[in-house]
């Protein structure tokens, strides 16, 4: 059994007897269990990497090949660090949740996790699109079944906006091969080779097309980000947490991962407009979010916007974007997932996720206060934490190849603060109104407090000194900066 | 051959039965009928030609028959039998369906559809005998009839064009040639249910009792597709006007399967629509093999056996938990999750959600189809799956989402073992052909092999 | 190039390790004591910085990389220590009165119930303020800097439950956001451009620049237009005004040492780009020559006690940036040092007025007769304001000489006019405030406050020395060599003389004349407004940038991504189901019309064979 | 010219399916088009002199035969749930 | 011959559409009987002779029969059977008459010669049917006997009535 192979199985095992436990209380200790484990393999995952050896380890298990499809997985500097944040995501994910869900919920998130698990390491396209897809299952349900008032309605909008990206991406992945084999007479779906011998004709343009839409969808992408808010805002808070931190970025590694490297010519001449929709994409979701009153629903719109950061990063198409846009993904799924963490922990005690629905939560609950803040810096790009490390690369990217975009991401740090202190005042400061919940907000506990801390510990980490990440994402980076 | 004779054994034994009026015991019956289709299934080989000719059972016929008896095995299982009847007609139309799977003859090719067919109407009524049921059968009975009628006519077309009525390519094409070609695959179409031939689909399978609507689902969709196969191989050179029909039809057929699936409150209704839609899926497959002219590739094979499955496992969770209506889903998961579960596999299988069948099957489809220089047409598959969404996903929602309306469905049934094997019969492969992308490349070489 | 001695990293570790230690251990047990390291911790910095300054004064100079912090491809930004002349001279300015001001605000704070946040909110902002002193990159630079911003804005929110503080406090995070971003957007070019933000390396390779490179005049003006925001320089100056919000020490700090200050270090920091962008310190001059005299006109209209300060501090914030836009950065380091000194001192006073009177802030009508009650601080008040006026041998006369001289040598008759009308304004709007706070009966407003009496000795000693600092610092440092030996005779006197006709015209105005102070505003009450706005600049920032934003943020938000896109969506789904009853309109169960759509399917088959034929 | 009237015999069929509405008149459509390829296989049996053309005849009738039977069956049945043999009795079954 | 073909066909054809065009069940059928007639006569003059026969045998004589049977027993009274069958309407009949007659006369003028190659076609059918067709007819057989399933009685008098 390769190493990769445990990787998923183990949780893809663990999900089956998670829901085939004989109560809940064992269904949830197993689960938690099981995602201990992923998160402690994932960090041994790191370990090589962290001396410095930063290239492709390949697991290969099985010679069957069938028109070029084979079961191959690998990791590098660029997925290990995602494999690692789904981990720690979904441990923290369940540790926050209530205890008294049903063994599907348990169930659920260990599948997700597995599907997670697979796409960011997998290297055969067929087996990427098979996670892609099986990842979004268990999502559709843990909206659907465990998600607040809208939940339905949010499960349903998820899946069909996010059926049409995996549609798009999977005509254009098979077309992609099939051109492909005119070309070279080659059958293949693995990445690498695909790479290697880069397709050209009218055909590529569409192909291209179809598979950026299959991954804008899920980033999401300007036009196409309308299921984001209401997914975000009704699945439970750790359904929230895994959708904004992991499942997002699935996409953008896509883009990463296969699109790229595969059209290094066509990507280099979209700059401008996949660029100057990231910008847009920031803009965009700053002032939507400036204008929310539901703290979820925000946070939600603020995903938007830092996901737009990856792309201005991404499609720079420099080392420092790139590398950057590698960066925003684990720092946003830190943040964002801290706080939908939070929000969910202020759900879970009041029931409202309205701004005004509080007030005044500073003094009588501090610590909610402090982490609040803390994470709210974290993401409006605070320097010092690690917001800030990723936008200023993507940005220093973009600002080489073409500055105005730069220059209109930054405007998005400017409401990135229009955004996320009003609300913070509202909720902290401003004395509490008439019919608020705020008495019926407890300080966190102490479970709760260290959770936190974990979480703050990280990123103040990776705000000073996200060396070890960047030495990690460096070889990955500079094989694939180099292409292009 | 071998088990064509078996199945007609089977028949006869039932008649004799019938006839020594040991009637009334059911369980004989289809002990008897379950028997000869697992002993079918033993004897099922390409031996090559026989009976002077008329038969040929290449590789093609065996795994057609294959599927045919996976498919009937169900239905025998499951169907109520009060006396010999239903049996026998089940026995019949199977052998039927193996004579036109193996037949190199235009005339028995047209025998063996009328003897698929013809216990097939009567089943329809007899299974159920409710005045829907029988108007489901005489209105099947007369697109099917009249759609035989064209067949025959147009083989008579083709013997005066070609003298000939074996089932090989005779004589320069055509126009007459092809256009008896077309009115031949008129039977063809119809029996796959293709738009717009498709409006006795929907009524048969509402009407009928479930496991028989799964029955005609899978083993009547797959001879239909044989039969296709069969007459698009007939003409010297593929025929121009059916590659320039295929796609159209596909593509018309998978639309309104798929928009008429939107508005359905009948559930085996909504199937049904769901099975036309599918089948549109694999007209493009057919037209992609009809384009470049290889040898069959596992794809529409592979489709069929994914379809059996999944289609015939719908069915049997249909008739088995006895929900008939729209309403009657919600809150379904929490009163019975397991049938609910497996259900919602069945449906996401049906919506080709990985890592189930149904998954493989379109994308080898959607592959065939690229290779064949078809991108507009995967286009318009494409968005015909994301409308499936719609309302596969929606099943689910209301099974698993809805709040339960006590008196709205029938009771969680206690499933025998014997019906819970079924299920896992189902579930097991759908599972399996999700997970092994080789399946494809083995009913490839499966197909190749027994040429 | 020696090695870096202990103290420079002491200056920059003894913080963050005493912000650590009063967060961890003391803000949730021993919440009144965290002044204990925290003070402990300003002492080792004075020290620190006292020895860094001596070392320098020897001409020592370091600039040391501790470890690498982010490594971009192309590029790498290193955390490291630059300490030479232009930081010392700052560092021990900040040094000293920020530890005088932490010591004041133990006095000030004794009975908040935030005490313990206060100081930890108030070290943070020291704690950056140095760290963007001794960084030796721009990146480094701008982390310390938005440190700078985001204490400035918890400090100015400090008491959350008014409204007006919340408003404040995100006004200031704000503006400074957009002055940030421009300056992230300087440093992004930089990189871009040269391909480090280490000032040595970057220096080196500027200087082979040519002269009005567009890059680097696109780069100089965005690092002025951030420290515009955080020196409040004229457009983004608005948010100084309502900072007042804050605790008087916050004030104090923010106005002396360690906000404010930081634009014009930058814009020292920065000389060697400058040099090569001189149609952008033209631009600089004019701009810190407008706001110098628009905020010393409104100072002079103020009626709150730290709003006069407050725009004192930027009317002489714009004389620095005068000296910096005419190329001498010493003069306006100069300037900005001495500033310190005798602004924190203003604050301070005002301070111990409002903690007497018991509240945050209060007018120059509330207060009156000060002079009396509280004798020892209108003295000090006294020296704070000579200082700021420019008399000598107050510290103030010597480096506002060196800008006058700065300006002067510019040529440029204009700007000197303007910058001696500046000198006018100050002793004018300072000595109005002197006269109308400490002199006089007793309060216009609010009735007789018998009451009041000066504060206790952790308020008491800071101000006196800094007293004693405004007083004869300019003259000790001009003693030992650190300002030029010679005054040149020209400047001195015009600005001495500007400096006296203010003190006049305010003993003529104010002193004389009290009731003129009132009487102008009820005659013209547009005016009033329009200079208490800035003469309308606030009201358009507001009408014209904020509001506009936050509602176009509500169009976007609500009108375009719910209502339209929803209805899209809706209207989509509409479509498939009026599709799906079209289709299933052709046909209503009956069986002719099945059988006719057969024959019909049958003849377009045919039909295609025909035509394909 | 046989081809014309077989043609035509044919298309009548057709017509009276698509046309009539009483079932057993459908049946006689059903009827004649099954004659149309009757008569064209005798017409181009009896041109090649093909027994085969002959046989097939013959079997064709026993199955039309048979599918009359079916046919009879299902419509007397509908007798015996009270309806009228005609196909607009057959709307229970829509959408 | 042509000519003879000709004729018949262009009855068969007059016939169909007055088939189609009858209101009346049972006049339909009678046309449909004349339109089987008239194809037993195109049959017998492209040497056919058996299957002519076949033709009068099963179809006009057996199908019609069932025909008529089964519109006896759907339930339309005898009277009904006349309905539209107006006197205006009675040329039909006569035509068919006219045709009858002549059918009759034409197979009276012509019988089979025993070496005729219609009557070897026969035979050689006949051998075709029970050698390599045997399948086919074996086939049919089993075919026969399921549909005759369909005249059993139900086992359940009533079905299950609908809900």
């Amino acid at each position: 059994m390769g190493f990769l192979t445990l990787l998923w199985l183990i949780p893809a095992l663990g999900a089956l007897v998670a829901a085939l436990a004989p109560s809940r209380n064992a269904s949830r200790a197993w689960a938690l269990l099981v995602s201990g484990a992923g998160l402690l393999y994932s960090a041994w995952l790191l370990l090589p990497y962290g001396r410095g050896a930063g290239a492709l380890r390949l697991e290969e298990i099985g010679r069957g090949s069938w028109l070029g499809i084979r079961y191959r997985m690998g990791v590098d500097g660029l997925s290990l660090p995602l494999i690692w944040l789904s981990a720690f995501l979904i441990v923290v994910a369940l540790l926050s949740s209530r205890r008294d869900f049903s063994k599907g919920y348990w169930a659920s998130f260990l599948a997700l996790e597995a599907g997670l698990f697979g796409v960011f390491s997998a290297q055969n396209l067929f087996y990427f699109y098979l996670f892609w897809e099986a990842a979004l299952i268990p999502m559709f349900f843990i909206i659907g079944l465990w998600g607040s008032e809208g939940r339905v309605a949010a499960a349903f909008k998820f899946i069909l906006y996010t059926f049409l990206g995996s549609l798009a991406l999977l005509v254009g992945l098979i077309y992609l091969v099939v051109v492909h084999h005119g070309a070279t007479g080659i059958w293949t779906w693995d990445i690498p080779e695909l790479a290697r011998s880069p397709i050209a004709g009218p055909a590529s343009i569409w192909i291209f097309a179809a598979i950026l839409i299959g991954f804008a969808v899920k980033i999401p992408v300007l036009p196409l980000h309308h299921w984001l808010p209401d997914a975000h805002t009704e699945a439970p808070a750790a359904g929230s947490i895994l959708l904004a931190g992991a499942m997002l970025k699935m996409g953008v590694y896509g883009l990463l991962r296969v699109l790229i490297p595969v059209f290094p010519d066509l990507s280099a001449a979209a700059l401008p407009w996949l660029g100057g929709l990231g910008a847009a994409n920031v803009v965009y979701g700053a002032l939507c979010a400036m204008a929310q009153k539901d703290l979820k629903r925000l946070v939600a719109y603020t995903s938007i916007s830092h996901l737009g950061f990856c792309l201005v990063g991404l499609f720079s198409l420099t080392s420092e974007g790139i590398a950057g846009a590698a960066l925003v993904m684990v720092n946003h799924g830190l943040s964002t997932g801290g706080l939908f963490l939070l929000v969910g922990m202020l759900y879970d005690r009041a029931h409202r996720r309205g701004v005004s629905d509080f007030g005044d939560l500073a003094s009588g609950a501090p610590y909610f206060a402090f982490f609040f803040a803390f994470i709210l810096l974290s993401s409006i790009g605070l320097p010092g934490l690690n917001g800030f490390v990723g936008e200023m690369m993507s940005l220093a990217g973009m600002a080489r190849v073409h500055w105005p975009l730069a220059a209109a991401g930054l405007g998005g740090t400017v409401l990135a603060a229009a955004y996320a202190l009003p609300a913070y005042h509202q909720v902290f400061w401003a004395p509490a109104g008439p019919g608020s919940v705020t008495a019926k907000v407890t300080d966190m506990e102490a479970g709760e407090r260290a959770l936190l801390w974990a979480l703050s510990a990280v990123i103040l980490f990776l705000g000073l000194y996200p060396r070890p990440l960047l030495e990690l994402m460096r070889p990955a980076v500079t094989t694939l900066a180099g292409r292009l | 051959m071998t088990s064509l004779l078996v199945l007609t054994a089977g028949l006869l034994w039932l008649v004799a039965m019938g006839l020594a009026g040991r009637s009334g015991k059911a369980q004989s019956a289809r002990a008897v009928a379950v028997f000869a289709i697992l002993l079918a299934t033993l004897c099922l080989a390409p031996t090559g030609e026989a009976a002077d000719g008329l038969l040929r059972q290449d590789g093609f016929s065996a795994c057609w028959q294959l599927i045919f008896l996976l498919a009937a095995l169900p239905l025998a299982m499951l169907m109520p039998m009060e006396d010999e009847s239903s049996a026998i007609l089940l026995l019949g139309s199977l052998a039927g369906m193996s004579l036109l799977a193996s037949a190199n003859h235009l005339i028995l090719l047209f025998i063996g559809l009328e003897s698929m067919s013809l216990p097939g109407y009567l089943l329809v009524y007899r299974l159920n005998r409710g005045r829907d049921s029988l108007e489901a059968a005489i209105k099947y009975f007369f697109m099917g009839s009249a759609a035989a009628a064209l067949y025959l006519f147009g083989a008579s077309l083709y013997y005066g064009a070609t003298g000939s009525l074996a089932l090989a390519p005779a004589g320069p094409s055509s126009f007459r040639l092809e256009f008896s070609l077309a009115l031949m695959a008129v039977a063809a179409l119809l029996k796959i249910g293709a738009v717009p031939l498709h409006f006795w689909l929907p009524d048969v399978y509402e009407a009928s009792a479930p496991e028989l609507a799964g029955f005609f689902s899978t083993a009547f969709k797959a001879a239909g597709i044989l039969f296709l196969l069969r007459l698009l191989q007939l003409p010297p050179v593929l025929s121009e006007g059916m590659q320039l029909a295929l796609p159209w039809i596909s593509a018309v057929t998978m639309t309104v399967g798929n928009f008429l699936a939107l508005r359905q409150s009948s559930l085996a209704r909504l199937l049904a629509y769901s099975s036309i839609a599918h089948v549109g899926y694999l007209l493009l497959g057919v037209w992609a093999w009809t384009r470049d002219g290889r040898p069959l590739p596992g794809s529409i094979l592979l489709y069929l056996a994914a379809y059996l499955f999944m289609s015939t496992g719908a069915f049997a969770a249909l008739r088995l938990s006895g929900l008939k209506r729209w309403e009657q889903l919600r809150g379904y998961g929490a009163r019975s999750p397991w049938l609910a579960g497996f259900m919602a596999l069945m449906l996401l299988s049906l919506a080709s959600i990985p890592p189930t069948g149904g998954f493989l099957a379109k994308f080898f489809i959607f592959w065939d189809a690229l290779r064949a220089q078809g991108a507009g047409w995967v286009w318009v598959a494409a968005f015909n799956s994301l409308v499936g969404i719609g309302y596969y996903f929606s099943w689910i929602k209301a099974m698993a989402f809805d709040p339960a309306d006590e008196q709205a469905a029938p009771p969680a049934p206690k499933l025998s073992l014997r019906q819970q094997g079924l299920l896992w019969g189902c579930a097991v492969p759908t599972l399996f052909l999700g997970v092994w992308p080789g399946v494809h490349t083995w009913l490839t070489a499966l197909l190749g092999a027994a040429r | 190039m020696s090695a870096i001695p202990v103290s420079a990293f002491l200056v920059l570790g003894t913080p963050a390790l005493a912000l650590a230690l009063a967060f961890f251990l003391f803000h949730r047990r021993l919440a009144r004591r965290t002044h204990w390291p925290i003070l402990a911790s300003c002492a080792v910095v004075t020290l620190a910085a006292a020895d860094l300054a001596l070392r320098a004064w020897r001409g020592e100079a370091w600039d040391q990389t501790l470890f690498t912090w982010i490594v971009g491809g192309p590029w790498s930004v290193e955390f490291g220590i630059r300490i030479d002349a232009l930081c010392v001279s700052v560092l021990a300015m900040v040094a000293v009165v920020g530890t005088l001001i932490h010591v004041y605000a133990v006095g000030y704070m004794a009975h908040d119930p935030g005490f313990s946040r206060f100081f930890l909110y108030f070290h943070l902002f020291f704690f950056s303020m140095i760290g963007l002193l001794v960084s030796n990159n721009y990146l480094q630079l701008y982390l310390f800097w938005e440190g700078v911003g985001l204490a400035s804005y918890l400090l100015i929110g400090f008491w959350y439950e008014r409204a007006s503080a919340r408003a404040a406090a995100l006004k200031a995070f704000l503006t400074n956001r957009i002055g940030d971003a421009c300056f992230l957007a300087a440093v992004l070019l930089l990189l871009a451009q040269f391909g480090t933000v280490q000032f040595s390396e970057l220096f080196e390779r500027v200087a082979s620049r040519p002269v009005s490179d567009p890059w680097l005049a696109w780069a100089c003006g965005l690092l002025f237009l951030g420290a515009a925001a955080k020196s409040a320089q004229f457009p983004l100056h608005v948010w100084l005004p309502d900072a007042m919000e804050g605790p008087t020490p916050t004030s104090a700090l923010m106005h002396a040492a360690t906000m404010v200050t930081a634009g014009v270090f930058l814009m020292a920091r920065s000389g060697p780009l400058l040099e090569k962008a001189p149609e952008v310190l033209g631009l600089i001059a004019w701009i810190g020559a407008g706001t110098a005299l628009g905020s010393a006109i409104v100072a002079a209209m103020k009626k709150d006690l730290k709003r006069i300060l407050a725009y004192s501090t930027v009317s002489h914030l714009g004389l620095m940036m005068m000296a910096i836009g005419v190329g001498h950065a010493f003069a306006a380091v100069a300037h900005l040092v001495m500033h310190g000194f005798f602004k924190a001192l203003l604050f301070l006073c005002a301070g111990n007025v409002l903690h007497a009177l018991g509240r945050s802030t209060a007018t120059v009508d509330e207060v009156g007769g000060l002079a009396r009650r509280m004798p020892l601080t209108a003295a000090c008040f006294a020296v704070g304001a000579l200082a700021l006026a420019g008399i000598p041998p107050l510290s103030g006369f010597f480096s506002k000489d060196l800008v006058l001289e700065a300006v002067d040598g510019r040529g440029d008759r204009l700007l000197m006019g303007a910058a001696l009308a500046v000198a006018v304004g100050s002793s004018l709007y300072i000595f109005r405030m002197f006269w109308l706070a400490f002199f006089g009966d007793r309060p216009r407003q609010g009735g007789p406050r018998a009451q009041l009496h000066e504060n206790g000795a952790w308020m008491q000693i800071p101000v006196l020395l800094l007293a004693l600092l405004s007083f004869g610092a300019g003259a000790a440092a001009w003693g030992v060599g650190l300002l030029p030996a010679e005054l040149s005779g020209h400047t001195a006197g015009l600005g001495l003389s500007a400096a006296a006709a203010g003190l006049a015209l305010s003993c003529l105005l104010f002193m004389a004349w009290p009731q003129w102070d009132w009487n102008w505003r009820e005659r013209w009450p547009g005016l009033e407004r329009w200079m208490d706005a800035d003469f309308g600049w606030q009201t358009f920032a507001h009408r014209v940038v904020a509001a506009p934003a936050a509602a176009f943020a509500r169009f976007v938000a609500w009108n375009w991504d719910r209502r339209v896109l929803d209805r899209f969506l809706e209207s989509s789904a509409e479509t498939c189901l009026g599709l799906s009853e079209g289709m299933s309109s052709l046909s209503r169960g009956m069986l002719n019309d099945y059988l006719w759509w057969m024959a019909a399917g049958a003849a377009c088959l045919a039909g295609c064979v025909l035509w394909a034929f | 010219m046989v081809w014309a009237v077989s043609a035509a015999l044919l298309i009548l069929g057709l017509a009276a399916l698509v046309l009539r509405r009483q079932l057993l008149a459908m049946v006689l459509g059903l009827e004649l088009m099954i004659n149309a390829a009757n008569l064209n296989f005798v017409f181009y049996g009896s041109r090649r002199l093909d027994a085969a053309a002959t046989a097939i005849v013959l079997l064709v009738i026993a199955v039309a035969a048979a599918e009359a039977v079916v046919g009879l069956s299902l419509i007397l049945a509908l007798r015996g749930k009270g309806s009228a043999a005609e196909s607009s009795e057959l709307l229970g079954l829509q959408g | 011959m042509t000519a003879l073909l000709a004729l018949f066909g262009a009855a068969a054809v007059a016939f169909a559409v007055l088939m189609l065009l009858q209101r009346s069940l049972l006049s339909s059928a009678l046309c449909l009987l004349a339109v089987l007639f008239q194809i037993a006569a195109m049959f017998f003059v492209l040497n056919a002779p058996l299957v002519a026969l076949m033709q009068l045998l099963v179809y006009a004589g057996a199908v019609m029969v069932l025909l008529v049977v089964a519109v006896m027993a759907s339930g339309t009274r005898l009277s009904g059977l006349w309905e539209g069958f107006s006197a205006r309407r009675l040329w039909p009949l006569a035509v068919f008459g006219v045709l009858l007659l002549q059918f009759i006369a034409v197979s009276l003028l012509e019988p089979p010669a025993s070496g005729s190659p219609g009557v070897s076609l026969d035979r050689e059918a006949a051998a075709l049917l029970f050698g390599p067709y045997r399948l086919m007819t074996e086939a049919i057989g089993v075919l026969v006997l399921l549909v005759s399933l369909s005249v059993l009685p139900d086992p359940k008098a009533e079905g299950p009535s609908e809900s």
